[in-house]
């Protein structure tokens, strides 16, 4: 995995899930890419590092990933099945196993370097961290700045330093190579008429997300950096560094108009001040699934203002207020200026350079603007068999689209590895667990001083003289560092002495220390839930710095709590359940199929279910795919392929009549009678093309669909062949009231039709009109060719929407330009309408079916927007295609395969185990009140037997249901009620 | 089935009947029951006493009666199912005919919850359609209520019931009254009507099934005194429909109490247009004294004597 | 379901004000699920009754405890030996619970946490209906299986009043008017002739009009 | 972030803001709590889709029934936070801490209590 942003992390994660060993290679310190900087995602607008961080654990805890930071893959050798990967491994001047990342180092060095996390708007020191999640949890040297002084050193109560640390070369052998090295941001300055670098209050907006993090350096407050002040008026400037043929970045990076929308909306709720966002724009390009509405929120509710217009400079207003004057065009060519306090430039993607050299290096196809260039219709290849690419170096992406294509990449490079699955990883074997039932409860308290984190201010002695004698203590000790190696080795040493039943260390923060302190008690023959944390550090030490005395009272209130609560812990066991190694997809398209072969291809046996006579579904309409990709021979391939396959079992013509289970164990029954046993469900039930009510459509044969006119030409109608005239409608039924969102597609095909009309006809006048034209990422080309080759495209606005009137069998189209700003009239020989992409008729009951959310627009509804855009919050239930949304061929296939990917992280285990501490039901008082059915988001409670039942496998762990139970039947495992009230009694006991 | 009622000799001899309605007191005294019957004793041929109407405690409707029988104006008693249970009603009723009443409405009757004593207990152990019915069975075969014979002095009441055409459904409400001439009503007063055209309809309907032929139907009118009374009609009493033209001619009226009284008379004059209506039922709630005036100025007056 | 709803604290708190140590019983039948009388709301009730004792300088002891039902002998039996020492009983369960709590402890002051509204079911979670008047002599096969006697607030059986429009009750633009809802259903049904029928008086002799009711069957009877 | 704040506060950790459990609430008063808040995701983006709003549906019953029982609701709020505002959580500590010193310590720490006994649910 070369790049340890979220690709690379969900990549690694799905691959090792599904049986594989993965290396994850990170050039800088430490893996987490772009998304950590990020304040607020769109369109949830989700604390960025909330969602994160729990995989960042997640990804550097997994047995089976293992982690190379400061490393760089200079070679890669052989061929697919067998690489030979050379990593240049960057020497760090600390030990990662050693550090603790308690930070000493830090507040010792003398030296203050601009902080590159926060964009050098901060400062670190020149032994760092780059951010307090980060993993490994290990500082860094800065190696330009360090003056050697030996503060550090001194410092490091571990003796992780070691300043003769040198470079070294690493040779992997893999069998797949997935390219995730992300992007790097646009460098404004070179636009010199934006005056970045020049003018203080230009900023980019990354550096903008770190103004607004929490986690940033002015802790979230909306500041200028220059003057500390708060702006009244900020204005983003949109395509700085996209759509600009002059310095070859044609393209454009399709997530700048998302993120400046969010920015603006976030600074207004930051702002304490009443604040005016401005975005001065080209075209808004709000095309993903939940972005329009957002869009539209941004603009008719929240009052950020938007202006289609060309941006021709800033310049300073020249008082020391250093406010900046914004000179631009409006649409109609009209000039005007206008003050801003602050500007932001929306500064595009660009691949990261030091990829450049690795493809070449390896022969790998980039496009002319430096991105890979993906293997026609498979969504995640490449011209070399077995490396595979994801993320925003295939071309810009936001999040969700990353994620997904990372979890294809995975899904791919596990059906290139399928025989090899499950033969380099490995499980931790543990000794049996002690059967402590019956016994008396001995706890034992080791409380660490984390360095002179908490010793300096917290009095540790003292604390672990209270814990000596609280009940139930058998033995309290003091550690300097808990989490080293010798402490873990003396912890279990010392369970083993004094008979210990229960575990309490006090020290950090269970976030990041309680599984590794679980599996130290688990390795010493004790169940992990009979083991139980207190933070004294984040909670006192840290907090209460000034204060020794109230800090350390506070910690010893803190044990007297988690002791109270220790001695009430049981133990839990994982509940195991087989599974199913069987997939059922429903729906028999390009994704369904996709998914279908993926999955067939790792060795599961897979149904799939097509209501149709036949499969293929609406690709069957395509004739071309927007790169000019010949669809229908890929068609026919597919098919052949999935119909021919040993593995999958066709069921046509049918539907599902009803299902039952979980993940691992679904039953599903079809509407022709059989019964299928599978043990993950994929739904990728497509779309459909809508039947517009509008331009004449049904009432002149020759006003035709977007398909209907493709499928037109590529039959060489004579009513194409003839015709001199042709008009492009676009947005016909997307983005109007009924149906909010954006279609997505649609400008891009209408663009490439217009081309091929050209190409039929140079002399045919093509016209295209529009709302927006969004044609994101490398479709913009076409759009600039289009333009190029004569075809006039004029925008209309839906409170003046084109007129289509037939005239006596001539076909009179009238539309207001919107530079001209008086009406054109067109009379075309054909109409083309880019009608919108509506949901399959199914959704409806298969979302009842599956108990499986829609959205309000009819498609459905993920798990999470940006970290789960295939999964559904029920388990081994996952979504791909135009069920998701409307999106092209190429991303329904990436998401297809993105699907198989995550089912095979449920196919890949031969049992599932449930989470830790599951929800449970004392079923002889339950009195089967429905309350934990009504209100699990997972589906997990259900009635059985007259009493409530809750599945474990499904139950997550939140207790919701436990908090609402009437008559108290149901208790979340390790936070019973009475764990919690045995703590505030012990704390306002005395001891 | 003949009774000793005017009321019935005149409408069974083709007279278009018209009945005014006197609202007993809040307090103890006749005196001004007295007064409005002396008022209208020329100009109506009967006049209803409510019982305790929007359930709001007044004189009692049989006591009422009384004071108007000496007046020399016959009465109509209404009873309704809310605050008796068949045994009080039976008793009330034998004792109304003893004192000479001979006209009974029977209806459901208006839910406490609206009137001054909203905690008390309601009762309906029977409804309007079963009081109708054993009132009649008690009048033609001379049983009580629980079928137990009456050996002689059977009350002999001229039964009547209520309709209204503007509740819903709709399409049921002909439907109901039909059930409630089936149970034995022989006479009904309506609603008061402000929608005539929804009245139309209901009367085409009324008369599709030949109800107009077994039954004599007395349309229901009220005087309006102001827009807000129309308004209050219009939106606060469930089952009234009250056109928006209406509110608005009283709105624009210099003379409100004027104007309702000119709507009211060009109510009862289309009224006698519409085939099967066989009288009209004049509600001047709280208003007795402007009856007079509306049955006057509607050609209505003098009223037919009959032996 | 029995649907109940608990009195105000403050009202509870009243009837056991000269008492040092009560004892108070949830039940966990219909009172549980309709979330007014399970261990839950037993222990916040006894909770909240300690904090206003104590805030009053007069401590108050509880039992808490959850009956399987409160209304068969067999399982408030149990009880005695807590019932001992307390001075008061607060029963969380509907007015059978206390009573028949009353009657098993009969020297014992009993007092009841819950207004027992009405026979229903469950609209949606929190949302509670009325169905049933308990009447004794069920007619719901004569009106499309929807209940006038307890459903139209005159609990006509010859309906709809006059009061009756836009499908609402006289009372309350809240409450559907039942027969609208009959009429509807026996239309949809193709019954509305039934509805021409005249439905004679009720014999309210079966409700508890006629006395304090009971059921017995002898063939399930033991001994 | 190692940011300051007031040193009197106790922190019981949950795995979601939904677990709480009105009794839990209670029972910190009466144990000697002078106020308690539960600190949840930031509405709309429960990691457990719906648990903190069922917490503040919990959180505000309980307000209620301790102005009720005159302890006042006060002493009890809900805030909601994300993780990744240290800052706001200081804030929230100190405008927790000030208001509890406003309204001074609960009188129930002046008055002893009175005992409770849990009986197990009879079979």
């Amino acid at each position: 995995m070369v790049g340890g942003g979220i690709a690379g992390i969900q990549a690694s994660l799905d691959l090792a899930e599904s049986g594989y060993l993965v290396y994850l290679v990170e050039s800088s310190p430490a893996i987490g890419g772009t998304m950590p900087m990020l304040d607020k995602t769109f369109p949830t607008n989700d604390c960025s590092m909330c969602i994160l961080s729990p995989k960042l654990v997640e990804c550097g805890r997994h047995l089976n990933i293992k982690t190379y930071t400061c490393a760089d893959v200079v070679d890669i050798q052989g061929e697919a099945g067998n690489f030979t990967v050379t990593i240049r491994q960057r020497p760090r001047y600390v030990h990662v196993d050693k550090c603790k990342g308690c930070g000493e180092c830090a507040e010792a060095c003398p030296i203050d370097v601009p902080s590159e996390f926060d964009q050098g708007i901060g400062e670190h020191k020149a032994i760092y961290k780059p951010y307090a999640q980060a993993f490994p949890n290990a500082y860094v040297i800065n190696k330009e700045h360090c003056i050697e002084c030996g503060a550090c050193e001194e410092a490091c109560q571990a003796g992780a330093i070691d300043h003769s640390m040198e470079e070294e070369i690493i040779e992997l052998n893999v069998g797949a190579v997935v390219l995730c090295p992300g992007f790097q941001k646009f460098d404004p300055s070179q636009l010199t008429y934006y005056g970045y670098g020049k003018f203080p209050n230009v900023l980019t907006s990354l550096e903008f997300e770190r103004i607004l993090s929490a986690s940033g350096p002015f802790q979230g407050h909306l500041v200028r950096p220059y003057d500390n002040k708060e702006p009244r008026r900020i204005a983003w400037i949109q395509c700085v560094g996209s759509r600009n043929c002059r310095i070859d970045h044609g393209y454009c990076s399709s997530v700048c108009c998302m993120y400046a929308i969010k920015e603006a909306v976030i600074a207004k709720e930051h702002s304490k001040e009443p604040l005016e966002t401005t975005i001065f724009y080209m075209d808004m390009r709000t095309y993903g699934k939940g972005f329009e509405k957002y869009y539209n929120r941004a603009k008719d509710e929240l009052g950020v203002r938007f202006i289609r217009s060309r941006v021709y400079d800033i310049t300073e207003v020249g008082d020391e207020s250093k406010n900046l004057r914004i000179r631009y065009a409006e649409e109609d060519g009209t000039i005007r200026e206008e003050e801003f306090d602050l500007v932001v430039l929306s500064v595009g993607l660009e691949p990261s350079p030091e990829i450049a050299e690795l493809c070449q290096k390896v022969g790998l196809e980039v496009n002319k603007y430096g991105f890979a260039e993906p293997a026609p219709l498979t969504g995640v290849g490449t011209n070399k068999p077995g490396i595979f690419i994801a993320g925003a170096f295939s071309a810009p992406k936001d999040i969700p689209e990353t994620v997904m294509q990372a979890s294809a990449a995975a899904g791919a490079s596990a059906s290139l590895l399928a025989e090899a699955r499950n033969t380099l990883v490995k499980e931790k074997e543990f000794p049996p667990e002690k059967d402590f039932s019956g016994e008396p409860p001995r706890i034992g308290v080791f409380v660490c001083h984390c360095g002179v984190n908490i010793g300096s201010v917290v009095n540790v002695p003292e604390v672990v003289e209270m814990a000596r004698n609280l009940p139930n203590v058998v033995y309290a000790g003091e550690y300097l560092y808990a989490c080293s190696q010798d402490s873990q080795a003396s912890m279990k040493q010392i369970i083993e002495e004094y008979g210990l039943n229960r575990v309490v260390v006090a020290s950090c923060s269970p976030r990041t220390h309680k599984p590794l302190f679980q599996e130290t008690v688990r390795e010493a023959g004790l169940n992990r839930a009979l083991f139980e944390m207190a933070n004294i550090r984040d909670q006192c030490s840290w907090v209460h710095m000034h204060e020794p005395d109230r800090a350390t009272e506070k910690a010893k209130d803190l044990v007297k709590m988690v002791v109270a609560k220790a001695a009430l812990l049981e133990p839990v066991s994982q509940i195991v359940a087989g599974v199913t190694k069987a997939a059922l997809v429903i729906g028999g398209g390009v994704t369904g199929m996709t998914s279908a072969l993926s999955l067939a291809d790792l060795g599961y046996r897979v149904h799939l279910v097509e209501k149709e006579q036949q499969l293929g579904g609406v690709a069957r309409r395509i004739r071309q795919g927007l790169k000019g990709e010949e669809v229908q021979p890929f068609l026919n391939d597919l098919v052949n392929k999935v119909l021919s396959h040993s593995n999958i079992e066709v069921h046509l013509g049918a539907e599902v009549q009803t299902t039952a289970g979980y993940v691992g164990n679904f039953v599903t029954t079809l509407t022709n009678g059989k019964e299928l046993q599978h043990g993950v469900t994929i739904i990728a039930t497509g779309g459909e093309e809508y039947k517009p009510a509008e331009y004449l459509y049904g009432e002149s044969e020759r006003v035709f669909t977007q398909l209907e006119l493709e499928e037109a030409l590529d039959k060489g109608d004579p009513r194409i062949e003839n015709g001199k005239t042709f008009v492009l409608i676009q947005c016909v039924g997307s983005r109007e009231p009924e149906r909010p969102y954006c279609s997505r597609v649609c400008c891009g095909k209408s663009v490439k039709l217009a081309l091929k009309l050209k190409e039929k006809n140079p002399s045919a006048s093509v016209f295209v009109l529009y709302r927006d034209i969004r044609t994101y990422g490398f479709l913009e080309d076409y759009y600039q060719e289009a333009r190029r080759k004569g075809v006039i495209f004029i925008r209309y606005t839906p409170e003046n929407k084109p007129r289509v009137e037939n005239e006596n069998g001539a076909l009179k189209v009238t539309v207001t330009d919107h530079v001209l700003g008086v009406p054109v009239v067109i009379s075309a020989d054909v109409i083309g309408l880019a009608a919108a992409i509506v949901p399959s008729s199914s959704n409806r009951k298969l979302s009842q079916l599956f108990k499986v959310p829609l959205n309000e627009d009819g498609f459905f509804l993920e798990a999470h927007m940006k970290l789960r855009p295939v999964d559904f919050t029920s388990e081994g239930i996952f979504m791909a295609g135009l069920a998701h949304g409307p999106k092209n061929l190429e991303e329904n296939i990436a998401q297809a395969k993105a699907a198989a990917g995550r089912a095979s992280t449920v196919l890949g285990k031969d049992h599932l185990e449930s989470h830790g501490m599951v929800a449970v039901v004392q079923q002889d008082k339950c009195a089967a009140c429905l309350t934990c059915v009504r209100l699990c988001p997972y589906n997990a409670p259900r009635i059985r037997n007259y009493a409530a039942e809750i599945e474990p496998l499904l139950c997550q762990g939140c207790g919701t249901c436990a908090g609402e139970c009437p008559n108290k039947a149901i208790t979340l495992q390790g936070y019973k009620d009475h764990m919690q009230m045995s703590m505030s009694k012990a704390l306002f006991e005395e001891v | 089935m003949k009774t000793e009622s005017k009321l019935q000799k005149l409408l069974d001899s083709g007279h278009f009947a018209v009945t005014a309605e006197i609202g007993p007191p809040k307090h103890a005294s006749a005196h001004g029951i007295r007064h409005h019957a002396q008022m209208l004793k020329d100009y109506v041929d009967a006049t209803n006493i409510t019982d305790c109407q929007t359930a709001i405690v007044r004189l009692s409707s049989i006591a009422s009666a009384v004071h108007i029988l000496d007046c020399g104006l016959e009465p109509i008693v209404q009873m309704t199912c809310r605050d008796r249970n068949r045994i009080a009603i039976q008793s009330d009723l034998l004792g109304a005919y003893s004192l000479g009443v001979r006209n009974l409405l029977c209806l459901s009757g208006d839910h406490q919850k609206f009137g001054n004593e909203p905690s008390a207990k309601n009762v309906y152990d029977i409804d309007s359609i079963q009081l109708i019915y054993l009132m009649r069975r008690m009048r033609d075969e001379k049983l009580f209520f629980s079928g137990e014979p009456i050996k002689e002095h059977e009350p002999r009441f001229f039964i009547g019931a209520v309709a209204n055409p503007f509740a819903d459904p709709f399409e049921f409400r002909v439907a109901r009254l039909e059930k409630k001439v089936e149970a034995g009503a022989e006479f009904i007063q309506t609603q008061c009507i402000f929608d005539m055209e929804r009245f139309e309809r209901f009367m085409e309907m009324v008369r599709e099934r030949g109800i107009h032929e077994r039954v004599h139907i007395l349309a229901g009118v009220t005087p309006l005194k102001s827009w807000r009374a129309a308004k209050y009609l219009q939106t606060s009493v469930s089952g009234m429909i009250v056109p928006d033209d209406i509110v608005e001619r009283l709105k624009k009226a210099d003379d409100p109490k004027r104007e309702g009284i000119e709507i009211c008379i060009e109510q009862i004059k289309h009224i006698r247009t519409i085939p099967g209506v066989h009288g009209v039922h004049i509600m001047a709630i709280a208003w007795e004294e402007v009856v007079p005036e509306i049955v006057e100025r509607s050609g209505l007056y003098p009223r037919p004597k009959v032996e | 379901m029995i649907i109940a709803q608990q009195k105000p604290i403050k009202d509870i708190a009243a009837m056991i004000e000269d008492c040092k140590k009560v004892l108070l019983v949830g039940c966990a039948g219909c009172v549980t699920v309709c979330l007014s009388g399970g261990e839950k709301e037993t222990e916040v009730l006894a909770s909240s009754l300690r904090i206003m004792r104590r805030l009053q300088g007069n401590p108050l002891e509880t039992v808490t405890i959850t009956a399987t039902r409160q209304c068969d002998p067999e399982y408030i039996e149990p009880l005695e030996n807590l019932v001992k020492d307390v001075d008061a009983i607060i029963s969380l369960a509907c007015g059978v619970g206390v009573q028949y709590l009353a009657e098993r402890f009969h020297d014992k002051w009993v007092v009841p946490a819950q207004n027992t509204m009405f026979v229903g079911g469950s609209r949606t979670h929190g949302v509670w209906e009325e169905r049933c008047g308990l009447c004794g002599d069920c007619i719901l096969h004569r009106t499309g299986g929807i209940c006038p006697i307890i459903r139209c607030s005159k609990s006509i059986l010859n309906g709809p009043c006059g009061g009756s429009q836009y499908g609402k009750c006289e009372i309350s633009k809240d409450v559907d008017c039942a027969w609208q809802l009959i009429y509807d259903r026996m239309k949809a049904l193709g019954k509305l002739d039934k509805l021409m029928e005249i439905q004679p008086p009720k014999d309210w002799s079966k409700s508890r009009d006629g006395g304090p009711r009971k059921a017995i069957r002898e063939d399930v009877m033991i001994g | 972030m190692r940011l300051q704040y007031s040193s009197n506060i106790r922190i019981i950790e949950m795995p979601c803001s939904g677990t709480i459990d009105h009794r839990v609430l209670l029972q910190a008063f009466e144990d000697g709590a002078d106020g308690v808040f539960v600190a949840g995701c930031m509405e709309g983006d429960c990691h457990f889709q719906k648990g903190n709003y069922r917490a503040k549906k919990r959180v505000n019953a309980v307000k209620k029934l301790l102005d009720e029982i005159g302890l006042g609701g006060d002493r009890l709020e809900m805030y909601n936070l994300s993780a990744a505002m240290g800052p706001r959580f200081a804030e929230i500590a100190n405008e927790m801490t000030e208001r509890i010193r406003q309204l001074g310590p609960s009188p129930l720490r002046k008055n002893k209590a009175g005992t409770s006994r849990k009986e197990g649910d009879v079979a």
